[in-house]
């Protein structure tokens, strides 16, 4: 045996059965934006047809709702997904982020509650890390949870939370230990949006979208069961959640491969008014699409035989965020005097996504951590550099 | 060779300043987008006819008009610093194509319906748009009472009236924009041939060289705003401002800006020259048939690297503004993003960058001897 | 699916490593390059017949040739390791090209006069050099016993006596390079038609591919040599990879890297399957007449990508371990810049930068679907 | 009045009086390198040459050997000796950047000792700035000069000298305080090179030549007349003067004009083998010069009007070494495999002077402060960020 870049006969059968259940249910339609009312409604939807094929997350234990494939198996799910053109997901902060997060730190009864309507979305997630004077710090939380009798009580302000608005639970991280600083005494802890002390506003983006949202905790109540892991191990378990943000799954290269193909016949429609490096850009961007895939599929088997996935995480997220702007730079450049305008606009006919897909490609380099700490991070933990 | 402003041009760019500081500060242009989820933007496109006539007080719409016909019979070199302050603004009065392109070619044009409409574009009475083939739209057309359009070598005036529209969203709310159907009549034309060939093409040179203008305001204004958030917000106990990373993502913005900056003033500076002597008839001043070629060409390659180099400017302060930003850079609560959104707007317009790229490889590279088209030293050899 | 190596891929690139971390450590290449301001370097480009009798004592000359002949009967994927160790060590002898890319070419010939020197040269006992048309140069020429050339779809070996060298200096003192003059004649000939132009065509992808593999060994070497000095160096009180801007300068170095890495384990294992294909005759396995062109320009496309990823990394690793060394890195006392140079020399042999460019380019946007060139997937549809 | 980009009558009169003279005196045969023994003594001659029709320093007084041209005729006869192909300045540390700083902080003594000279080639100078664990952080001088009498004994070690190797003298900071550190209690101090107690070594560089230098001061005496400005004033002299090296002067836009017209005929001859990006890179160093130029031409206009230049120095700095190696990676991807190649190796034939300009281009981002301390000043001093 030796590198084996081919599929078994398994594998393509899988392959073949995901592509023809796309090709029977990926809407026609395109649905509204996921980061408004009604669009985020649509993708629920769209979730749940999913996860009645029980394809919500193929990798999970067949008693969570999934199918427990491989990761190359979930490869080759999200190769055909994308393909397919099927619409994003509103639940991946629960299945890429909370549902690993479970398998690694809850106890049987938490993921036996969590799990399941996760998988059948049925209950959508929204993270709650950030707080306005923590933001690239994590460690400066504020918010606090404090212990009266079975419950804690959680007071505090968190920010930032990507799909906060629309969604039922979040998970974050708050200060249990009033006395401690930085990253200790801190618990994981999971908490139903629409709850007594629970209110969420949503903030505006660029794009004008309320999506994403601030919460405020003002002595909402949640059980002591709602802790995942230990108290006082927040931060760690922060830590695994975010590697995992960073890592394998969040970013599925075959997203990137289908917006480099997307690129590729936009240039080919485009190619009497580019100039060469634009041309360079476009054939860069299937390179590069393509060095991501193998990048993955690399890890993947790795992760397979035993392996673990460490601060070379903070690779895949510097290379998808710059690799995702370059694309959709070069599609602005491309579209010319059309990039400006909205989808809705006439002559936008039918271009207009690209603009959205390049306000969104904006928060690349920001999410999950900016790509300035993920450097710190590569310089320090993966090269050994001085801090 | 004197490459330093006069007085008087940098307190016109002063008064300018100070005006937009007050009527188009960052809340006037929040409030004037709308609420953030509308998405469609203000039909008007943020045009306020209150602020235009502060501008008109100011006399700006008429600057490039000669005196005689009420205009303050100003330059393009004079324009330049204008159109700056507008970017720096991100003013949504469609100002720099009334007063630097439309303006201008009235003055330069002999049709007596052109004077007729000269005097009153020029007294800001009434306000006219332009719509050049290369652009996929035409700003400010709904707020117009004319608009000036191409075809072929044919250069027309239109009243709005007889045009029709269909307004076109933009991602920066506050341009508006439309697509415009209409009909060419001898009634709407202004000047065909060479006359018009001639006019079509500095509309164009000068539709590039104030858009890359504005977009050195708007690069020092995305600065500004980014420096400043730098320097108080906090994390890891201390101003995001004194990391090095941060430092040099703005330190590599200025370098662009400042290097950007000294090619659009020439741009605006050849313009000038290459404009009066368009509107002398002699081509350009002492340009003879044979050299014109020459001259038409160094103009179109300042003009395409002032676009070049000025977009790339504002595109670099926009990512690294945002970039530096954070979270907070990707939501509408700061004013960071009115100036981002018009940076974009602005590349793709007069000439988007593969456009200008283009030209400027051909001019400089194909069989065009390098060193005739020196920006500086034409009088060489 | 399995992109992981094998247990004994790795024992082997590790032998490799330990060898020439003895053989071709730093102070040899130094000792070897001779007086800084001879300018001239060695005349044998620091060839030495012992550390070559070292590198046959591993097999490694004969491992891509069959066991039948005494070689290690290994594939491209195997050796891709080994060539990232020689890039590593900016090894002075041309092990590369005779390993990687001619024995396997004699081993696929059918010619009997082939399979005479492929014993040889699988044991190290000749040493063979390679000369193509888009290389300006032969590397290891005044070394060899025998020379592979092309002409049109012929190849042709011919021994070195009957060749004229003439010696060209590289920046890189440690490459021994010539040009050759020739004269092809039916003795010379190994193969033509069909089986030439596959040789040929399979001989160029192995350049390019042993130089991307090697191009990754240069550059984890200095991205290790300046963390290593990043880390002792003080300025300011404190060392200086404690700066951030430094930090992200490697981060960045590091990104490329890892990226380029599986592109070009990708490109040798698509190399061997290819080859595999041509030497049974079939064209590759599986292939019919239809599919082989698909195939042909799947190779193309991951090859040229992987010789431009890897350089890319390899000259952002020693621009960036240059600055990070500040005026020590400028100077011949650290040893950095044997390995800069050699990631120089690499850049332009086996198909330039421009080269490849252009050929991915019209391979992934001109014509051809774009799907059917996918390095994962080709099982699709 | 207003922005006016044309010479006058006058300009042009000069301008055709520094054509004429280069054109019969510039060597037709390209000299050996600078950073050689051989190549620094035909350089020298050349020096001699050119002070010998009052070329030498044509901004400088007449009584020293100038012509008290203004800053636009200095870029006219930069941009003729520049497109007359003539040989580098050997002499440059020396009338680029001692010459103002004499000018600036010299006695009348100390100007007339030293700037006939200078100007007329006759002694040749270097910088002794850096030392071993004093590289970006100039400040940790330890060198010292000890006042005995009405003499300095100068004790420590210099690097990095560039043009020592070959110099008759040279300029540093020494410390002349021994209790101070940092800023403080340096002194400026000009020492002759070939004098009892220095020591020069050679350093060879990449190319393998020994132009720069390291420098030891084995208690060399030098009279304290030979310390320009007041004792302990010698930061801010030595700032002044590496604002001179960062500013107007040491890199004439000429230079990488004539660069980016060279590039532009190796792009033409080899236009077939050349790709969209390197046609776009040749471009862009054509209008990178020129911008190059007109922002001196702006910078100089407003000297001229009385205006001075700080922090902003350091945006030229940046700029024109970028400009350098973008340029020189061009040429060496226009040159494929020809790159490598010595200029005299028989196959360069005639290219590989694009070489030992690639190499060279390497040192633009480390001397004279390195880019990281530039984009420190720039994001503190013109930008205000905190430090």
């Amino acid at each position: 045996m030796t590198v084996q870049l081919h599929y078994t006969p398994a594998q393509q059968a899988f392959r073949a059965e995901v592509r023809a259940w796309m090709e029977a249910n990926v809407p026609r339609e395109k649905l509204d934006t996921l980061e408004g009312a009604a669009g985020f409604a649509q993708h629920v939807a769209w979730e749940r047809q999913l996860a009645g094929g029980r394809w919500g997350m193929v990798t999970w234990p067949e008693e969570y709702g999934g199918r427990g494939c491989t990761l190359v198996e979930w490869l080759i799910f999200e190769e055909e997904y994308y393909r397919a053109g099927a619409p994003l997901r509103a639940n991946q902060n629960g299945i890429f982020l909370l549902g690993p997060t479970l398998m690694e730190f809850g106890t049987p009864e938490q993921k036996a509650r969590y799990l399941p309507p996760m998988a059948a979305g049925e209950e959508m997630w929204a993270q709650a890390w950030s707080e306005p004077q923590a933001g690239s710090d994590m460690a400066a939380i504020r918010a606090t949870a404090t212990r009266e009798g079975d419950d804690y009580v959680l007071r505090g302000h968190k920010i930032w939370s990507s799909r906060g608005t629309y969604a039922d639970w979040a998970f974050g991280i708050f200060r249990t230990d009033p006395a401690s600083d930085k990253h200790k005494g801190l618990s994981f802890i999971l908490v139903p949006l629409r709850h007594p002390g629970v209110r969420v506003r949503g903030i505006p983006q660029l794009h004008g979208q309320t999506g994403f949202a601030e919460i405020f905790f003002e002595e909402a109540r949640v059980p002591v069961a709602n802790r995942l892991g230990g108290e006082g191990q927040g931060w760690n378990i922060a830590m695994a959640t975010a590697g995992f943000e960073r890592g394998l799954m969040l970013r599925s290269p075959a997203r990137f491969q289908a917006t480099a193909r997307r690129l590729g016949e936009l240039y080919r429609q485009n190619a009497d008014r580019a100039d060469g490096t634009v041309r360079a850009a476009v054939a860069k961007a299937w390179l590069q699409a393509e060095a991501y895939a193998l990048n993955t599929y690399a890890t993947a088997t790795r992760l397979m035989a035993g392996g673990h996935i460490g601060a070379e995480a903070s690779l895949n997220k510097i290379f998808w965020s710059e690799l995702d702007l370059a694309m959709h730079a070069a599609a602005m450049s491309l579209l010319g005097a059309r990039a400006e305008l909205l989808p809705h606009a006439p002559a936008a006919a039918g271009v207009g996504d690209w603009l959205e897909g390049w306000i969104f490609a904006q928060s690349g380099p920001i999410y999950a951590g900016t790509n300035e700490i993920q450097r710190n991070i590569i310089a320090e933990r993966v090269l050994g550099m001085p801090r | 060779m004197d490459f330093t402003f006069t007085e008087e041009q940098r307190m016109m760019a002063t008064a300018v300043r100070e005006l937009l500081d007050d009527v188009a500060a960052p809340a006037v242009l929040r409030a004037a987008a709308g609420a953030p989820e509308l998405n469609e933007g203000p039909a008007a496109g943020g045009d306020d006819p209150q602020r235009w006539a502060r501008l008109v007080e100011l006399g700006l719409p008429g600057m490039l008009a000669p005196e005689v016909v009420g205009g303050l019979g100003l330059q393009d070199i004079d324009f330049v610093l204008v159109a700056e302050e507008v970017g720096r603004a991100a003013l949504p009065e469609n100002l720099v194509e009334h007063a630097g392109i439309a303006v201008p070619l009235l003055a330069a044009c002999s049709a007596p319906r052109a004077q007729a409409w000269l005097t009153r574009a020029a007294a800001g009475e009434v306000r006219l748009a332009v719509g050049h083939p290369l652009n996929a739209t035409v700003l400010g057309a709904a707020a117009s009472d004319a608009l000036l359009l191409f075809q072929g070598d044919e250069v027309h005036l239109v009243e709005r009236a007889a045009a029709t529209l269909q307004r076109q969203a933009s991602v920066d709310r506050l341009r508006s924009l439309a697509t415009v159907t209409w009909t060419p009549a001898a009634a709407t034309l202004l000047a065909g041939g060479a006359e018009g060939a001639a006019l079509r093409e500095l509309a164009f040179a000068r539709g590039a060289v104030v858009n890359a203008a504005q977009a050195l305001g708007l690069a020092e204004r995305m600065v500004r705003i980014a420096v400043d958030y730098a320097s108080t917000r906090q994390q890891f106990g201390k101003p995001i401002g004194s990391y090095q990373a941060l430092k040099h993502h703005m330190a590599d913005v200025q370098v662009q800006l400042e290097y950007a900056r000294p090619v659009v003033y020439a741009a605006a500076a050849r313009l000038a020259e290459f404009a009066a002597g368009v509107s002398s008839g002699a081509g350009t001043a002492g340009a003879t048939a044979a050299t014109a070629p020459a001259l038409l060409a160094r103009l179109n390659a300042v003009v395409s690297g002032a676009k070049l180099m000025a977009m790339e400017a504002a595109d670099l302060a926009g990512r690294k503004g945002l970039q530096l930003h954070g979270a907070m850079g990707y939501s509408w609560e700061v004013d960071l993003h009115f100036y981002v959104k018009r940076a974009w707007a602005l590349a793709g317009s007069w000439g988007d960058r593969a456009w200008h790229q283009r030209r400027l490889e051909s001019l400089v590279l194909d069989g065009v001897v390098t060193d005739d088209l020196a920006v500086l030293h034409h009088e060489h050899g």
